[in-house]
């Protein structure tokens, strides 16, 4: 038996023997992190994490935008429908909107520098003439946004004027016309729009404004933007939001899968390893020939065939993980089964299961939970797996993604450039993070349970 | 503002420049491609390497269906007419000249003096009316074979009729006379389809379904199947007893079968593939960024469709008020933002036809439709909208979802499900509002509105409109074409009444093309016709 | 031994008809079929396929049917590649996959056996603590993650490698794709390998050598290093059941012809035949490979009975 | 005599060992070779023999904790061996157990009053706050501070341990305690304090008891009659004076020899009788177990199991006369 404080129970004794283990508590602050912020999500990000903005788009971390809706109204004798914020307290509502429209044109030369192709939004041109004159603003789109251009005449077959390419392969133009920015404001009266104007003209009948055109947002004077962690993913979503939430499902597919593996792990082994004997041998050969099959293929055809419906993820990924479990547990019950206090038990009349259940599996307790907490990781990374493969499980509407599927996406919005890389950083580094807290802790467990075998192995 | 309208009047010019080449038919393919002016030849290899998308299941013209097949069996096998690269426009094939009855249901083809098959034995009129009775025997699988059933007595023969009832005959070796059902100004389109090409005996009855394979297959398309590597790549290179073997500039057409449109992407920047025709949906503003992509019109549309078995949708009010609540500009500007047209009738634009207006954006109509149908104690809580799960369905379901949230304040979940579940729920009716897509298989509009007659496999709405299965009929038996085209337009008036569908929009096709490779035209159906593409030094 | 071999030998059947059953049944209650199409196939047509593929019959019929083709090694015409046997499929996709897969499993070996073993040699220090960090990041970080970042290095970016041309993909593409492939292993395997090290390398006989005067190296590469393995012996039986399917992700992101993708598109389509024929070859495979390490392992560490 | 409280008939205990060679018969191990005894109420029967010889299998299989192979054993008018599941859980209320290892037979997992509470809870005798009285009740009558209840067993010393054992045996108000060698794993001064306490409840409760150990000294002081084991059988059985005075049994006598030797665990017998305990596998199939070792051995020992005889004294043995 190894040294021990007097007081302790086994169980604390190995508590204390953790605690003294810096990786394994670092391991273990982070996954209580994890799991408290994705448990309790709504406390820790106000977004909602499936609500679009399009118009955002992908915002880097640290970033914010206006706050509005993607159709916001400003009616007379109605609340104002503006904002997701709570802007029934004020008076007064601005919103200050771009209403100019957009065209990009691509121009794109041929090897000899002359113009190729002139793509426009609407079709490919022989000719683009653009007029200061008469277009409010003309820009490159391409890493030099806003850099205004004389009026440019530019003719398939022909040169470009001298500035336009640049050395680069393509150009894009973006040519904005009739831009302005208009100005609405409305007046509010105990939560109900009473006038709206626009820049200092009455419009009784109100306005409706669509998101993408707004520039700018007041209540009461005060501008309304919202913030975000750590970002936006392209559908204007926010990222942060969507980490947690997706957390929630890829631990609870971790935690209830363990489980599943867990509840028909410990009964198949305890049941082999108590009862012995034949029924062992039996029951053991059956997991050596299940160890022969395939499961990760069984759970594809499995999911494919039937839908990745997460209940059904849960038992999928819990049935491939109880082998090892069985043979952990029975291993430890075989040993313990033949203890003395196993025998006076028996004696003092306690039946076979609730000596299964109260003395032998809480006396395998070390290795399962060892075991356990390193099935965790696995089943994430597994679901994560099967993300890829399109057979991932969702939330709610169909509209919070597993962590899996959050890195899958970030792994497809990748530019080539290297660009939208948040998206594939912040979710994976989560992940990664969470799972190796998860695999240190395990690790931590099982060292401190069995001091002998320190160091600990995959 | 409003992006898609401008493409839809544009796609009318085009439409018509397809039409007017159609008038003059019989004309010479000589004028496919831009630039043939071959002064110096070129020092680029001529060998076009392109990402077909997936491996194809038939390269057999009978029984093809997907399109990386129809893709690879349009550069090896020819039918009476071939269709022009660029306008699609019906040129002639193994047929040189044709002529027409009165009535328009009797046809006949002159083939060519030197229509030969690939191993050079001649091609006769009997190998067309063997491979289309072939198409045709319900034994053979086909799985296209309504494609014929345009001809007298087709439909009656697949069904288990007589071959000897069918309209086609031969009347010499270079002379076969059809007879159509109805005058159909789509006919000569469509004998460029699969279905219609003409398939070699000897090989079939030696080798069954495996004489497509490299060694055993005989074609009469400008190119032969050189080599088919499973899954890895297919090599074609050209029919040197092609008829038209001296315009064919390629040495050698690689088709490479993958479908990870990801790192189909990466291998296009890097250089190694010339043409993809499918672009990583999470990269669109880099992929429309990049000077090689182009978008074009295309014969499909995409739309949703209500389930009008169950309550709520089995009420029109309903079915109008999800309609109305869906902005479509907004979902191709921001959502697909491809350049997509936003569409309210079920069929695109086309030749002769535009279609009628549906109902469009208008959401304080859509929530007082939807509050008449509450008031009558109708509860409308949760919708669910059934997709197929691939990146772009999901997006636009998710932004559809947040639309009838936003403006109906219904519950809406977006659930995908793998492809062949959602078939077949799409298929038994089990689903609330489901995600669908039609491609035309011709450019004429009862490619489209054939799919809602009440029995029609197609329909999978449950919805049925008995006048709208009359008015249907009777539209193929009119020959005029100003006629024809008013009718449709009723019909598809009938059926946007009824909106068994909503409309979304009218998809385009997109891809990356190298600026070297020329002659490879963008056309209306996503056709490939390799004979008028070279690659330019 | 002997006598557990031919155990082992002759459960490989039965584990082989549990799985051919349990796919067959799985199979058969998947909803759809292989000819629902986007394009409702005309009834008559499908009917005839039905016909041509026995799929009219009853499931015991097809079932039987089935396991006598079996029997005969004959796994059926695949559905969806019309004209072609699932033999001949199998037959020509499962060399890259193997290839792939032996090619990664070497590799993760490789490198995870040398980071490991000079990890515990240089115990505590910065090159142990971080092949370790390292370790555990290969562990938690998805293998579709790893494979697009290098494809955009070196193939994007760098252009050190080109993807597979005309005649199939370079020694120096593969090698990626095996890099990418093998990372999780051989990070696994380092952290055995180091862990069984650490455990031999002050035990009594390895005090002895060195006492006796055995030189270092020595003492580490006959020595520790037969006890070290022994954990990572055993971590291969399953680490092969892994990389198969691991290497569905790598042929996919690498664009590669092999077994593995064409299972998921077997499951997808529903190409019956095909799915179940896949199943079997790797569930074949993994007996195999079990049984391999289960030998090795018996020839590592004498002290494990077969019994 | 009175009537018998546990009579125990020709037990069998044997275990399946490994097979001869690929697909040959497992070999059989007889462990326990027909031991029959028996215990009056209050009578206290000593069982002795070498590690090994099948002591503790017999103890076991009495109250079923290994199933026996054939036999009978009789308890309190009950045939132990034709019951199963709950019959046989109430039945062997009256047959407890007191562990060699006082380290193993405490779950570690649980505090000392649920250890010494379980066979109430197990048999239905009191729960709640009669049990709590109960278990300081027994704890002091073990000579423990009930105030200890709520410890884990490592926080207790060795003899601690075996009271808190014999405490819980107690529990469940048996009328004979297995004794499976109670001190042998206890340091020597507290070796005397447990078979003190053990004589003392004895004494008290009215207590039979099987005591068994491995060496006579400890029996001595103990049992009223004595049975000496080997290979797994009685060789000999008599009242304790009328063993110590006059061993029949060669064996007997060499364990008799080995007494004087004070330190107990001391293998003293190896000293006076030369070879090894004889494998269990075929350990009395034609000759007599102990002959290869016994000084006395004539050719007739290697020829023939020898038969139980029963002397007028009331001795049973195993030994045939010998022409010394």
């Amino acid at each position: 038996m190894t040294e021990t404080a007097p007081g302790l129970s086994p169980g604390a004794a190995a508590w204390r023997r953790l605690r003294r283990n810096p990786l394994a508590m670092g391991g273990l602050v982070i996954t209580v992190v994890v799991v408290v912020m994705c448990a309790f999500a709504p406390l820790f990000s106000g977004h909602d994490p499936g609500y679009q903005r399009h118009w955002v788009g992908a915002l880097t971390p640290g970033s914010s935008h206006i706050d509005c809706l993607r159709e916001n109204r400003l009616i007379p004798g109605q609340a104002p429908d503006v904002s997701p914020q709570d802007l029934s307290a004020a008076t007064t509502i601005t919103l200050a909107a771009d209403e100019s429209s957009y065209r990009e044109y691509r121009i794109i030369p041929d090897t000899e520098g002359r113009i190729r192709r002139i793509a426009g939004s609407q079709g490919e041109l022989d000719e683009l003439v653009l007029n200061q004159a008469a277009l409010a603003r003309v820009a490159l789109i391409d890493g030099s946004r806003g850099r205004n251009l004389a009026p440019l005449s530019l003719r398939r077959g022909e040169a470009p004027p001298v500035p336009l390419f640049d050395g680069s392969a393509a150009v894009v133009l973006e040519v904005a016309t009739e831009a302005r920015i208009a100005s609405y404001t409305a007046q509010l009266n105990n939560g109900v729009v009473s006038a709206v104007q626009r820049s200092g003209t009455a419009l009784p009948e109100g306005i409706v404004i669509t998101g993408d055109r707004i520039t700018g947002m007041e209540a009461d004077g005060r501008s309304i933007t919202t913030w975000h962690l750590l970002g936006t993913d392209i559908e204007g979503r926010a990222l942060f939001a969507r980490i947690l939430y997706g957390g929630r499902i890829s631990l609870l597919v971790g935690a209830v899968a363990t489980l599943v593996s867990l509840l028909i792990g410990v009964t198949y082994g305890a049941v082999a390893g108590y009862v012995g004997g034949r029924t062992d041998r039996v029951l053991m050969a059956g997991v050596d020939v299940l160890y022969g099959l395939p499961f990760m293929f069984l759970v594809i055809v499995l999911l494919s065939f039937f839908g990745s419906n997460i209940l059904l993820l849960f038992a999928a990924l819990g049935a491939v993980q109880w082998l090892t479990m069985a043979r952990i547990v029975r291993g430890q019950i075989l040993g313990l089964r033949e203890a003395d206090f196993v025998a006076a038990a028996r004696l003092a009349g306690t039946p076979a299961h609730i000596v299964i259940l109260r003395h032998l599996v809480p006396n395998s307790f070390g290795p399962i939970v060892v075991y356990a907490s390193l099935t965790v990781p696995i089943v994430i990374l597994e679901e994560s797996f099967l993300a890829f493969i399109g057979l991932s499980a969702s939330f709610g509407d169909g509209q919070v993604h597993s962590w899996g599927a959050l890195v899958k996406t970030g792994v497809d919005s990748l530019g080539s450039d290297g660009s939208f890389a948040w998206l594939l950083l912040w979710p994976s580094l989560v992940m990664a993070a969470t799972l190796i807290a998860l695999n240190v802790l395990g690790d931590g467990i099982r060292d401190a349970l069995d001091p002998k075998l320190s160091r600990g192995a995959a | 503002m409003n992006r898609g309208m401008h493409t839809a009047l544009w796609l009318v010019p085009l439409i018509l420049l397809c039409l007017s080449g159609l008038t003059g038919c019989g004309g010479t393919a000589g004028d496919t491609t831009a630039s043939t002016d071959t002064g110096s030849a070129p020092a680029r290899e001529q060998h076009f390497i392109f990402n077909n998308g997936a491996e194809p299941e038939y390269l057999d013209p009978g029984k093809a269906t997907g399109s990386p097949g129809i893709r690879l069996i349009n550069q090896l096998f020819e039918g009476l007419t071939t269709l022009d690269p660029k306008t699609l426009e019906p040129l002639p094939g193994m047929a040189e000249r044709w002529d027409i009855d009165e009535a328009g249901t009797t046809w006949t083809f002159h083939l060519r003096a030197n229509a030969k098959w690939s191993d050079g034995s001649p091609l006769t009129a009997d190998d067309f009316r063997r491979s289309w009775l072939r198409v045709l025997n319900p034994a053979t699988g086909a799985k296209y074979a309504t494609q014929l059933y345009l001809i007298e007595g087709a439909e009656a023969r697949h069904q288990g009729g007589s071959e000897d009832a069918v309209g086609i005959t031969v009347i010499d070796d270079h002379t076969l006379q059809v007879r159509l059902r109805g005058p159909a100004p789509y006919f000569l389109e469509l004998l460029a389809f699969t279905t219609y090409m003409p398939v070699p005996a000897e090989p079939i009855a030696a080798h069954g379904d495996a004489w497509t394979q490299a060694d055993t297959i005989i074609g009469n398309g400008p190119f032969v199947l050189a080599e088919w590597a499973e899954r890895e790549r297919i090599v074609l290179v050209p029919n040197e007893h092609y008829h038209g073997r001296d315009s064919i500039r390629l040495e050698r057409i690689t088709a490479l079968p993958h479908e990870n449109i990801e790192s189909v992407y990466q291998q296009y920047l890097s250089g190694a593939v010339h043409w993809i025709n499918s672009v990583p949906a999470s990269k669109i503003a880099e992929v429309k960024r990049h000077p090689d992509f182009y978008t074009a019109p295309f014969l499909a549309s995409y739309y949703y469709r209500f389930n009008c078995t169950v309550a709520p949708f089995n009420d029109v009010r309903v079915r109008r008020a999800l309609t109305m609540a869906i902005d479509r500009q907004y979902l191709v500007d921001n959502v697909t933002a491809l350049g997509e047209i936003p569409a309210t009738a079920f069929t695109p634009p086309m030749a002769q036809y535009q279609p009628p207006n549906g109902l469009g954006y208008d959401p304080e109509g859509a929530k007082k439709l939807l509050a008449e149908v509450r008031s009558e104690g109708v509860t409308i809580d949760t919708v669910e909208i059934l997709f197929n799960d691939r990146d772009t369905h999901r997006k636009i379901a998710e932004a559809i979802a947040q639309m009838w949230r936003e403006t109906l304040g219904i519950e809406v979940a977006a659930r995908g499900a793998e492809w062949k579940s959602y078939m077949k729920s799409m298929d038994q009716l089990d689903y609330q509002i489901v995600r669908s897509s039609w491609v035309g298989d011709y450019s004429d509009p009862y490619t489209f509105l054939s799919c809602f007659r009440t029995d029609d496999g197609n329909n999978r709405t449950g919805w049925t409109d008995p006048a709208y299965d009359t008015a249907l009929d009777a539209s193929q038996l009119i020959q005029d074409p100003a006629k024809r085209a008013a009718a449709y337009t009723e019909l598809e008036q009938r059926l946007l009444a009824g909106q068994p569908i909503a409309p979304i929009y009218v998809a385009i096709n997109k891809g990356l093309k190298k600026p070297f490779v020329r002659g490879l035209h963008q056309n209306i159906r996503d056709l490939l016709y390799c004979r008028s593409v070279y690659l330019e030094d | 031994m002997g006598r557990y071999l031919l155990k082992r030998l002759i459960q490989a059947p039965i584990v082989l008809f549990l799985i051919v059953t349990c796919s067959f049944v799985l199979v058969r209650l998947a909803p759809g079929g292989p000819f629902d199409a986007e394009r409702k196939v005309p009834p008559e047509v499908e009917a005839a396929l039905n016909e041509q593929y026995h799929l009219d019959e009853s499931i015991p019929m097809q079932y039987g049917r089935f396991l006598l083709d079996l029997a005969q090694g004959d796994l059926g015409p695949a559905i969806k590649y019309p004209g072609r046997s699932v033999n001949a499929i199998i037959a020509d996709r499962l060399p890259p996959t193997l290839l792939l897969g032996g090619y990664a499993l070497a590799l993760a070996v490789l490198i995870g056996v040398t980071v490991g073993v000079i990890g515990a040699r240089l115990y505590n220090t910065v090159f142990d603590h971080a092949s370790m960090v390292f370790a555990l990041l290969g562990i938690s970080i998805p293998m579709f993650v790893v494979g697009p970042l290098l494809l955009l290095a070196f193939q994007t970016q760098w252009r050190l490698v080109s993807p597979p041309g005309e005649y199939g993909p370079s020694f120096a593409y593969l090698s990626l794709a095996a890099l990418c492939l093998a990372a999780p292993f051989a990070a696994r395997i380092a952290r055995l390998c180091r862990a069984g090290m650490l455990e031999v390398v002050n035990q009594d006989f390895a005090r002895t050598a060195r006492a006796k005067g055995v030189p270092e190296w020595r003492i580490v590469t006959v020595h520790c290093l037969r006890g070290a393995l022994t954990p990572v012996v055993s971590f291969l039986g399953p680490a092969v059941a892994s990389v198969l399917t691991g290497s569905l992700v790598v042929e996919s992101i690498f664009l590669l012809k092999g077994l593995g993708w064409e299972f998921v598109f077997s499951a997808i389509n529903r190409d019956y035949t095909l799915v179940i024929g896949t199943v079997i070859v790797y569930s074949s495979l993994l007996i195999i490979a079990n049984l391999i390490v289960d030998l090795c392992y018996g020839l590592l560490d004498p002290r494990v009975r077969y019994d | 005599m009175s009537e018998p409280l546990l009579q125990v008939d020709d037990l069998v205990v044997s275990f399946t060992g490994a097979r001869r060679g690929w697909f040959g018969p497992r070999s059989e191990l007889r462990a326990v070779d027909g031991v029959s005894f028996s215990v009056a109420p209050g009578e206290v029967l000593g069982l002795v023999g070498e590690s090994g010889c099948g002591k503790s299998t017999t103890a076991r299989a009495i109250c079923r904790l290994v199933a026996p192979h054939s036999g009978r054993v009789r308890f309190a008018g009950t045939d132990l061996l034709t019951l199963t599941g709950s019959a046989l859980r109430t039945a062997r209320r009256g047959l407890q157990m007191v562990f060699q290892d006082p380290f193993a037979s405490l779950d570690p997992r649980y505090t000392c009053r649920r250890i010494i509470a379980e066979p109430l809870e197990g048999f239905g005798l009191a729960s709640g706050e009669q049990a709590r009285q109960r278990v300081d009740q027994l704890m002091q009558q073990v000579g423990l501070d009930p105030s200890m209840a709520d410890r884990y067993p490592h926080e207790f010393s060795g003899g601690q341990r075996q009271r808190i054992g014999i405490a819980r045996a107690l529990a469940a108000e048996p009328q004979v305690l297995l004794c499976d060698e109670p001190v042998s794993a206890l340091d020597v001064s507290v070796q005397a304090q447990i078979i003190n306490l053990l004589l003392e409840l004895r004494r008290e409760l009215g207590l039979a008891m099987v005591f068994i150990a491995h060496d006579l000294a400890v029996v001595r002081h103990v049992a009223d009659r004595i049975a000496v084991m080997y290979a797994g059988r009685i060789v000999e059985q008599a009242p304790a004076d009328t063993l110590f005075a006059n061993p029949r049994h060669p064996y007997t006598e060499a364990l008799l020899a080995a007494i004087p030797i004070p330190d107990p665990t001391a293998p003293a017998i190896i000293s006076q009788i030369s070879g090894e305990p004889p494998s269990p596998h075929q350990a009395w199939a034609g000759h007599c177990a102990f002959a290869p070792r016994c000084p006395h051995a004539t050719e007739a020992c290697h020829s023939g199991a020898p038969e139980l005889i029963t002397e007028a004294d009331g001795r049973i043995h195993r030994c045939p006369p010998r022409q010394a």
